[in-house]
């Protein structure tokens, strides 16, 4: 057992378990406290894979601010235990249950055969991408997609007109009178 | 003056007084109308007296004026421009209809006073004589058949003019239809005789006629003509298309005296007469024209007599008279029917303005058991309607002689006549002096029967002046024609002056071969006119000395007066037989095909559509997750496929 | 002992079908729970787990543009978010819970 | 970690002390605040306990150990238990990874029958590649603890408190992080290591082509980035929840902000946490904008060997003796601005909420903004128009 295979293997089983407890959680706020353990986690595996930039970016965005955001909102609405959590409808749950199984089934079943096509080169082809790639991101990001960026951050100023446009529209302290 | 220019004057004037009337109908009141469409029937009388002054001047041989306007028509081989002709025929049309037209728009002046929609009824009038003056000056068949239904149209619209009484605006209807069914078979005709001769106009029509007369039913001329004659009868009134006339007197009554007296109705003898070359190649149809215009002159003057409607009893007159023009045209005697024609125009619009007047008088009053005496009066009225009754019996110095003794003698004596015709038209001549006696006796002489309440006075200046021209006319009008036989006993020997004027034009059976005994003419004029001056005298005394004499002869012949007084139910007949099972058909073609066929098909369609969508509509819930698991099924299907295949 | 081979070599494939079970567990939750906030989280986390895909085959194949792609998923997926709390604020201010059956009102 | 056994159990008993040192380090704090808070109000502060009152702390300890541990009534219990732990986590991973000293260079030596190979100690917690990114990632983590105890504790105004405060820590994070890129692009890495290797010896830059020396100034990137030192240190005040941003647990509106409810060990937990991320405030500044473990004017290689002449000739004992100068340059620093951070408390007054946020989008976030394009062009310009 290596150590790279040993952290793999540990934050996998980390991220896999805070992800299930995302969904089987009765109380709304643990699952999303468990949803920031899966991206922390999955932050750590973007670094086992050399991309040091976007796992700090993960925990500082996703992590620090998106979960806070969740976490600030499910407060806000004191959301306590929750008796039924899942949807009714037993059949309804058991179509769904087996369709996302198959569904599994059959996606792990191609990842595992077709990429194996993929596996050979990969390990010639490391090598070539450098230890941190942060300093490539940021030049490849800054001089082919520019446009994408610019267009990310007027996305962005438009979210944060129309949020709040759309909670101050209706009732609340804000609303408008 | 230049011809066109006179022709356009002669048709435009009734047309502008319809537009100027038509368009004012609720602002013109009855005198301005009035005196407006009078004025401009009299433009045209003017101009067709001068028309015919030109016509009189030129050379015997083609005495012919045609004015074309503009191509209407160009399609491939038919080429039909809105051309007019005046020729000896058209121009005594023209005259009769402007002549008598013009005096009958100065009687309805007084006539119409009261009525609310004068304007209208003034337009209607004006429309009417363009119409009639299109049929007559076109020269072809298809501008004639333009004035045809032109015709039809304002007859309807006159007859049902009070259309707020059901009735009337029934009869409006009744006579449209039968008039339509005639015109069927004249179109019917007209593309016959296109398709085998390539043309439509008159004059063309007449040359390419096959000169020798065709002996089968089924040649292009006999079906041709046939086919036209039907047409005549629905617009004429003879035997199979007749039942309007009688129920078109539900019109107001200068109407009746215009349109179902002078004008409208002498169309399909006009027609005859204008195409006499083609008629003269079909025998057969010669014959079966004779045939039924006897037939329609003896059974109109028999239900002429049981009538007690006055005009109704004008109105089978006029279909019987009709029936003597018919019988003239069917033996080859186009000039006498044209003479008959002209006359009868005269006399019979004279009869119905002086039945207007005695209703006017009466206050609306038109049943004769309810009048009587009004001698006393109404002098005017009697004295013209009395020079009527002469000229319509037939006694000599008066027009009606002269004209029906002319078809008595040319049924007897051309080659084409036959002695039962003479017969038949004899019996109608008798039957005719019967019932006109028995109408001027009711109405006029004997004890008067007028309700109390009922002061009948003489009708104003307007209305009799009319009477009196009309009633010069019909006495001076059989002048024209005086025949052979009479012109010699005369002194001078007047000339048959309309024998002259039509001859060269028309085509009449050559005489050679048949000996024409002066004498035998005359043992024939002495017999008619013998028995319809007794047939006067007796229906004289019948209503006047003894009134309850006609009534114990009813009683006595019972089932055969009341089947003629119920004009041997024909109307039930052809209900029974055509328009009842066309009604009830097209009433169960409705039933079950529309309804149940195709209705239902669509509503089919129609629920179709809704089911299908209520089925979708199923997966409309709303629920997101439900959603979202519909897509994921479709990723499972496109997967596994993609992985299976 | 799984044969020495796939546990302590780790692969891309390792990588994809951990983001393959992740992001199952994501559509589940999305599918499964009643209450809209936990759904967007799910939603988040399908996000993450196609994230952790393309990093994984940016550095298999060694080429920059996954980072690029996980960059801009990243902002999408917070603009996203934004606007779904905003809305979910605005469903609980009308209705005063914030389950699915509320969203329905939203249906056209 | 290391290859062997030996290096493995240094590095370890390395991070034993770090964290050790930095909880010790919170009573000392204490004291020195209280102390000079109290100066400041013209009243002594605690001499009772001890020598000038330095047990005080000590037995502050042993009150709050004792102290009833209460559970409110509409708390949620897990939160309201875990929120103290997790207070402390982010502080402390953090602090490790900021560079202390030059690295101890260990000669090879045979012990115990076994050659041990030549070890170099980092001394710091753990060397990490992406440093700035790693710490502030971690830091952002910190708005967690602040909801979880305002919302466990089931208190409505403890809530509010919570509220206010992550979103503080959120919107100051954005100007902490612009303003540091001003830094990153000056030394072009994210190490901090290498940050501080840049910083030595006088000032040197290359402008215009031709090298520039101002043998009186040290090499720090407070010259360089003097803007961006003012930013990043308010901001840190921010981060931390220190005065003058203190509004969280202002006591005259919101009581104790998020820790109201907090009693005994656990409040005690939560004033370490509160300390630490001062400690980092404080080690970051040291770090990015005075030469972090460098003796002012020398360069490390020149202290080593000055060492080497006259105080240690063997070479284990020449970079132990320089790593503890390096440690000392550093500790000198890192107090001086302890003690800043501490006495500013004392001295400005608390901001309302609004100006708060205020200055934070409005003032520091468009000056970060203004600083970085700033440092770019001047970057551009030093270079290209060589």
């Amino acid at each position: 057992m290596t150590a790279d295979a040993f952290i793999f293997w540990f934050l996998s089983l980390v991220a896999v378990m805070s992800g299930l407890s995302v969904v089987m959680m009765a109380n709304p706020i643990y699952s999303a406290l468990s949803l920031a353990m899966t991206m922390v986690s999955l932050a750590a595996l973007f670094a086992t894979m050399g991309a040091y930039f976007i796992a700090g970016v993960q925990v500082i965005v996703y992590a620090g601010a998106v979960m806070v955001l969740f976490v600030i909102v499910l407060m806000l609405f004191d959301l306590r235990e929750e008796t039924k959590a899942f949807t009714r409808g037993q059949i309804s749950g058991a179509i769904k249950l087996a369709m996302v199984g198959f569904l599994a089934g059959l996606v792990v079943f191609v990842l595992t055969q077709g990429v194996k096509l993929m596996a050979a080169p990969d390990v010639v082809d490391a090598a070539k991408l450098p230890e941190d790639s942060s300093k490539a991101l940021g030049l490849i990001l800054f001089n082919r997609h520019v446009f994408g960026f610019e267009a990310l951050g007027v996305l962005l100023l438009v979210v944060a007109v129309g949020t709040v446009a759309l909670a101050r529209s209706k009732g609340g302290t804000h609303a408008k009178q | 003056m230049n011809h066109s220019l006179l022709m356009a004057t002669l048709l435009l004037s009734p047309f502008v007084g319809f537009l100027i009337n038509g368009f004012r109908y609720r602002k013109n009141g009855p005198n301005l109308s009035g005196w407006l469409a009078t004025t401009a029937i009299a433009i045209s009388f003017i101009c067709s007296v001068l028309l015919v002054a030109d016509l009189v001047g030129m050379p015997v041989e083609n005495r012919r004026i045609a004015v074309s306007f503009f191509d209407w028509l160009t399609v491939d081989k038919l080429k039909i421009a809105a051309g007019f002709v005046v020729d000896p025929i058209s121009a005594i049309m023209i005259l009769v209809i402007t002549g008598v037209g013009t005096l009958i728009h100065l009687f309805s002046i007084g006539y119409m006073h009261h009525d609310k929609g004068v304007a209208k009824y003034f337009a209607y009038l004006n429309l009417f004589v363009f119409n009639m003056l299109i049929l007559v000056l076109g020269d072809s068949l298809l501008t004639m058949f333009v004035g045809w239904e032109g015709v039809g149209l304002c007859s309807y619209l006159l007859i049902g003019f009070w259309f707020t009484d059901k009735d009337k605006a029934a009869a409006g209807m009744k006579a449209f239809i039968t008039n339509r069914i005639g015109d069927a078979a004249f179109l019917l005709g007209m593309f016959l005789l296109f398709m085998t001769f390539g043309t439509l106009n008159f004059h063309d029509l007449n040359q390419l006629a096959p000169t020798l007369p065709e002996a089968s039913w089924l040649g292009a001329a006999t079906l041709g003509t046939l086919l036209l004659f039907i047409g005549a009868t629905g617009k004429s009134a003879q035997i199979p298309l007749y039942v309007w006339l009688p129920d078109a007197m539900a019109g107001p009554t200068p109407v009746s005296a215009l349109i179902h007296a002078a004008t409208m109705v002498t169309a399909g003898i006009y027609m005859i007469v204008r195409l006499n070359a083609m008629f003269m190649a079909a025998p057969n149809t010669m014959m079966v024209i004779a045939v039924i215009g006897a037939a329609t002159a003896l059974m109109a003057a028999s239900i002429g007599m049981t009538q007690w409607d006055i005009k109704k009893v004008l109105a089978y007159s006029t279909v019987s008279q009709l029936g003597y023009m018919f019988l003239a045209a069917g033996v080859g005697a186009f000039g006498v029917a044209m003479f008959h024609l002209m006359t009868h125009a005269f006399f019979k619009a004279l009869m119905f303005l002086g039945s207007g007047s005695v209703i006017h008088a009466m206050h609306e009053e038109q049943d004769i058991r309810k009048m009587g005496g009004l001698k006393k009066y109404m002098p005017i009225t009697h004295i013209t309607f009395f020079f009527g009754w002469l000229a319509i019996i037939g006694m000599p110095p008066f027009a009606g002689f002269f004209s029906k003794d002319e078809i008595l003698w040319k049924a007897m004596s051309s080659p084409l006549g036959h002695p039962l015709l003479w017969v038949a038209g004899v019996l109608g001549a008798v039957m005719t002096a019967f019932y006109m006696t028995r109408l001027m006796a009711l109405t006029f002489w004997g004890k008067s029967r007028v309700p109390k309440e009922v002061h009948p006075h003489e009708s104003p200046a307007l209305m009799t002046i009319p009477l009196i021209v009309l009633g010069i006319l019909s006495i001076v009008g059989g002048w024209l024609g005086i025949n052979h036989a009479i012109s010699s006993i005369l002194p001078g020997h007047p000339a048959n002056v309309l024998e002259h004027w039509l001859g060269p034009v028309l085509l009449e059976p050559s005489l050679e071969g048949v000996h024409q005994s002066m004498t035998m003419e005359w043992a024939l004029m002495g017999v008619s006119v013998g028995l319809a001056a007794i047939s006067a005298f007796v229906a004289y005394h019948f209503y006047v000395r003894s009134p309850e004499t006609p009534q114990k002869i009813s009683e006595a012949l019972g089932p055969v007066y009341r089947l003629v007084s119920k004009k041997y139910l024909v109307d039930e007949l052809y209900a029974g037989t055509i328009i009842n099972p066309l009604v009830a058909f097209s009433r169960n073609l409705w039933q079950h095909i529309d309804v149940q066929v195709i209705d239902k098909t669509t509503y089919l369609l129609a629920d179709l559509m809704k089911g299908g969508g209520s089925v979708v509509r199923g997966l409309q819930t709303g629920n997101m997750q439900q959603y979202a698991m519909y897509i994921g099924l479709g990723l499972v299907a496109i997967l596994s496929f993609v992985i299976m295949r | 002992m799984p044969s020495s081979e796939i546990v302590n070599q780790i692969g891309l494939s390792h990588y994809l079908v951990l983001s393959a079970v992740l992001f199952m567990m994501g559509f589940l939750g999305v599918l499964l729970r009643r209450n809209v906030l936990v759904m967007m989280m799910c939603i988040e986390l399908m996000l993450n787990a196609v994230n952790l895909a393309f990093i994984a085959f940016s550095k298999f194949s060694g080429r920059i543009d996954g980072q690029i792609m996980v960059f801009f998923v990243m902002t999408i997926a917070a603009a996203e978010a934004a606007v779904g709390l905003a809305i979910i604020v605005s469903i609980f201010k009308r209705f005063r819970e914030v389950n699915i059956r509320f969203f329905e009102h939203l249906k056209g | 970690m290391g290859q062997d056994i030996f290096e493995i159990t240094i590095n370890a008993v390395k991070l034993i002390v770090i964290f050790l040192l930095m909880v010790q380090a919170v009573p000392i704090l204490a004291w020195v605040e209280r102390r000079g808070s109290a100066f400041i109000q013209n009243r002594l502060g605690p001499n009772r306990v001890g020598p000038l009152g330095l047990m005080q702390l000590l037995a502050d300890a042993v009150k709050f150990l004792n102290k009833e541990d209460f559970l409110p009534r509409k708390a949620v219990r897990m939160l309201f238990y875990t929120a103290p732990v997790y207070a402390l986590i982010p502080g402390v991973i953090a602090y490790c990874a900021i560079p202390l000293g030059t690295p101890l260079q260990i000669e090879a030596f045979e012990m115990a029958g076994k050659m041990w190979g030549p070890y170099t100690f980092a001394m710091q917690g753990y060397e990490i590649g992406v440093g700035i990114v790693f710490i502030l990632g971690v830091s952002s983590l910190a708005a967690y603890t602040i909801l979880m105890a305002g919302w466990g504790s089931g208190n409505k105004y403890s809530l509010m408190g919570a509220l206010r405060a992550s979103a503080q820590i959120i919107s100051y994070e954005l100007a902490l992080g612009l303003s540091i890129v001003g830094v990153i692009m000056l030394y072009g890495t994210f190490n901090l290591t290498d940050m501080v290797l840049a910083q030595q010896g006088p000032m040197t830059f290359g402008f215009m082509g031709n090298q520039v020396v101002v043998p009186w100034l040290p090499n720090w990137g407070l010259f360089y980035q003097p803007l961006g030192f003012i930013l990043f240190f308010a901001a840190t005040f921010a981060e931390s929840i220190r005065l003058p941003f203190d509004l969280a647990e202002g006591e005259a509106e919101l009581v104790a902000g998020f820790h109201t409810e907090y009693g005994g060990f656990k409040m005690l937990m939560f004033f370490i946490g509160e300390y630490a991320h001062m400690m980092i405030a404080a080690g970051l500044v040291t770090t990015f904008f005075f030469g972090g473990y460098l003796v002012p004017g020398f360069t490390p290689a020149e202290i080593r060997e000055f060492v080497a002449q006259n105080i240690a000739s063997t070479p284990n004992g020449a970079s132990a003796v320089t790593s503890v100068i390096h440690l000392l340059a550093y500790f000198v620093k890192f107090a001086f601005f302890l003690w800043f951070f501490i006495h500013v408390r004392w001295t400005l007054p608390r901001f309302r909420y609004d100006q708060l946020m205020d200055l934070g989008w409005k003032t520091m976030l468009p000056w970060a903004l203004f600083n970085t394009i700033l440092t770019a062009v001047v970057i551009y310009v030093a270079h290209n128009f060589a």
